[in-house]
């Protein structure tokens, strides 16, 4: 049985900074094929600042509550604050997921590192 | 406003039926083997039960109604049953893809068992292939168990058309059928369908829960999966529950009467409800068949780009509830196996929700139903990454 | 009047429990398995009820409640399922003498299945022999049954002492007991008493028929005897009867806010009665011991030189329903095996009459029986051509 | 499931011909240990004519309503008649009888033909 927070349900609902971005700095999708879920993170950085995040989540209620919690937290963190958030912090942060539902918050925080990376690597690039 | 639209799980019990259900749990409340007057009016009244639910299929006697626990009690006592009473004339069992998680699971034990499972497949509307059927039957096929109802995709199976099969066959091979979606909704002449077992369970049709029955032909022969002290039935041991079978029998009574006017009802309603979802929705795909070879008490839709739970979740913040088959939703994070039983991928699986009726249904729920569904379909692909195109 | 004294083989619902089954059945009819609210909320009651089931008899969480049909389901479960899960650490398994009929028959199934099956005699009180139980304990004993209240003789069984000698053993031997007439009338501790798995019945105690529970503890394998979809509690698969278990729990709370007035208010009937009876009907003997060895829930009376299938037949005449050991009642012919275990002959289980009551069962009922027993009695005896002398 | 008709009921609540008869011309008991049931018949025979029957029972109310049903049956026949008696006539005359009772009109019908039986070895006697 799937029990789910209040907070949970609340960000399932109200979903913050949730959408797309067109003038995002980096852009990374991430998605198990296993579980059929999938995440798109949108970051706008500023001098090694994450100003703005939005995302985009195709999945379960727990895939969208973890996707728009973690923006929350992520929002106005320096990029190596950014970087030590783990799927625990989340859910914590929720109040707590069913454990079955633990890959989603996961699947949050993986694909915020990998725009992380992706934009490291763009930096490097330069 | 509340709209239950999970009738296939479970339905709510009427107030007629509850009323008979207390009566003989507070009135009428002793055992059919006591001595004494008011346990012999109990026997008696059991006995006429089963005359009643015998007559309601056409069956010969009340001997061959079985009491159990529900469908999945009906189901394990008819193919654990069968399948181990009758392991010296053969080990081979055939079951369609569609049958439900008891029936699967059932089949995957006898298999350990060691008995040999052939599952024939369905086509795209979830009709089995009665060629590969054929096909499968050999000299040690003992038992085929085909569901009545397609599960899930509300797929109405060609029942009479495997019982002719069956006995064109040189040996005696037992048909099961499931018909836990299909008793009290529709007709059923085991007679004229060639079914020697069924399963059927009360709260399907707004009976109680914790109760149900197999119909077992005369001379089946079944192996026990309880054993107990000297009861009413040898073949399912333990105190009798009365007022279960007395509520079922209400139940079954008040749905055989409006039987032919609710699926007449219910076939509009489910027209109107796939054509406003059809033509209001963009991007949906019906799982299951159209008109005739659908139960009307079924519809199934899958939507792309976005997850089922996040959608039955959705629409039951709004009031209304649903099932789904994506593997989110699920404890084993496996999507469902009839939508890909019937072709679907791993994302059809994923958008699939299903509707299911029940006779008091009405053309309001299903508005209000339509309206939730298209705020929250398109509030979910407003969320999803995955955009049309 | 009508004075229901069978109370062993079944009770009455109370209004309160029948108010809670028509609650669950007509409002919140949902399934635990439902991905929305009303299944939510009913997941968590089902939680909160083996919660208090768990905390009923001190197990250490309600994981280790089973919901199933009934007593004889739970025995099944236990029996079967702990024997043919542990096959493999031994086939030795000993049950008493007086195990209700479901223990004794599912012994000889599992005697059947390869099993060794070493049943412990009882004293003439009823009383199991705990010195040859102990010496029949070998190194393949996986699991001893021991009814918790010797079936139809009323006898309280030494648990402690029984589960003491198994702790004593080098290897682990789980300890069953069939608690389907002590629970809900004596505190159980499974901690203190040892106890492993314990069978329970609802209608045994006003509540509803058709559910009970297996207390299993943590640790203890089980096969199932029944198999299914995905649900609420994967050892025991089926539609959940949450009406069942609510009207269970009810139940079950009431009869533990009166338990310890119960018992001595029936202690004190039950004395009375029996002293009644002996003192103004000759020719009786009193089976099963007397005080505190005795559950006061049972009065069991052979009367001499009559058969009790007569006995209570006549008594049902005048209203008053009880229980006889006669084989002239069974439906084998076979004296009852009780009577014969604690030394009776033929004669005196013929001539058997169990009185069983309730919580509510009242001095004026009492006497009612007795004066109504005088007379079937004394005009059965006239009948008889087997006088005394 | 012991069904008894309205019939064996009434035998069973109102037996005729019961009891003790002291001034018998015979007297048979028969039994039955494997089911623990008794039967005493007590016949008074006048010109080969039953003018008198009695019965004493010893077990369920099938056999008492047997054994009062085969006296009223009885009474009044020519031996030769009573002989004719089997316990399928019982059984009808009562209306039916569960199977499991058939037993319990054996057991009338063969005390009766057993105290027969007895009178015409005493007569031979003579
Ligand atoms: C000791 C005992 N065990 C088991 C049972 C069976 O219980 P149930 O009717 O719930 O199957 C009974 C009652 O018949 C009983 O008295
Ligand atoms: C087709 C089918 N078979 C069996 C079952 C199981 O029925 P029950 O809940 O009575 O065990 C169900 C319902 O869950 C069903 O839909
Ligand atoms: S997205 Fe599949 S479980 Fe969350
Ligand atoms: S006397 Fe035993 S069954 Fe009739």
């Amino acid at each position: 049985m799937l029990k789910y927070t209040e907070l949970v349900l609340d960000h399932f609902k109200n979903p913050r900074n949730m959408g797309r971005m067109e003038d995002a700095d980096v852009t990374a999708t991430e998605g198990s094929i296993a579980c059929g879920d999938m995440m798109t993170v949108y970051l706008k950085i500023e001098n090694d600042r994450i100003v703005d995040i939005k995302f985009e989540s195709y999945g379960c209620a727990a895939n969208i509550a973890t996707a728009s919690m973690m923006t929350e937290v992520v929002k106005g963190m320096t990029i190596e604050e950014a970087k030590k958030i783990t799927w625990k912090d989340i859910v914590e942060r929720l109040g707590g997921l069913p454990q079955i539902k633990y890959h989603c918050s996961n699947l949050a925080v993986d694909t915020l590192k990998k725009a992380i990376e992706e934009y490291e690597k763009s930096l490097a690039r330069k | 406003m509340r709209v239950f639209l999970d009738n296939d799980r479970t339905t709510k019990v009427l107030p007629e039926v509850a009323e008979v259900v207390v009566k003989y749990m507070t009135e009428k409340f002793a055992r059919p083997d006591g001595l004494y007057e008011s346990a012999q009016e109990i026997y008696d009244e059991l006995e006429a039960a089963r005359e009643f639910f015998a007559k309601s299929i056409n069956a010969s006697s009340g001997e061959e109604i079985i009491f159990t626990s529900g469908a999945t009690e009906a189901n394990n006592l008819a193919l654990l049953g069968v399948a181990r009473a009758n392991k010296s004339k053969g080990n081979h069992i055939i079951i369609s893809a569609l049958e439900h998680g008891s029936v699967m699971k059932i089949a995957d034990v006898l298999q350990k068992e060691g008995f040999e499972v052939t599952v024939v497949p369905v086509d795209h509307e979830g009709i089995i292939d009665l060629d590969f059927l054929e096909k499968s039957i050999k000299p040690t096929t003992i038992l085929v168990s085909i569901i009545a109802i397609g599960h899930f995709v509300g797929s109405i199976m060609p029942l009479k058309e495997v019982s002719q099969i069956l006995k064109r066959q040189d040996h005696r091979i037992y048909f099961h059928t499931d018909a836990a979606e299909m008793y009290a909704k529709f007709p059923i002449d085991v007679q004229e369908l060639g079914i020697d077992l069924m399963s059927v369970s009360a709260h399907k049709f707004h009976g109680p829960k914790g109760v149900g029955f197999l119909y077992a032909r005369k001379g089946v022969r079944l192996q026990p999966i309880m054993f107990g002290a000297e009861s009413y039935d040898k073949r399912r041991p333990g105190g009798e529950n009365v007022p279960g079978v007395m509520g079922m029998k209400k139940a079954a009574e008040l749905a055989f009467e409006e039987m032919d006017q609710s699926l007449q009802r219910l076939r509009e309603l489910q027209e109107y409800f796939i054509n406003r979802v059809e033509s209001e929705i963009e991007y949906v795909v019906l799982n299951g068949p159209r008109g005739e070879k659908r139960t009307p008490y079924n519809v199934n839709f899958s939507f792309s780009f976005i997850e089922g739970e996040a959608i039955s979740l959705a629409l039951s913040l709004e009031g209304v509830e649903v099932a789904t088959g994506s593997a989110c939703a699920s404890e084993t994070l496996e999507p469902n196996y009839a939508i890909l039983a019937i072709g679907g991928d791993h994302e059809r699986a994923h958008g699939s929700i299903r509707f299911t009726f029940n006779r008091f249904t009405t053309k309001e729920e299903l508005d209000y139903t339509v309206d939730k569904l298209k705020k929250v379909v398109s509030w979910l692909r407003q969320i999803s990454p995955i955009k049309p195109g």
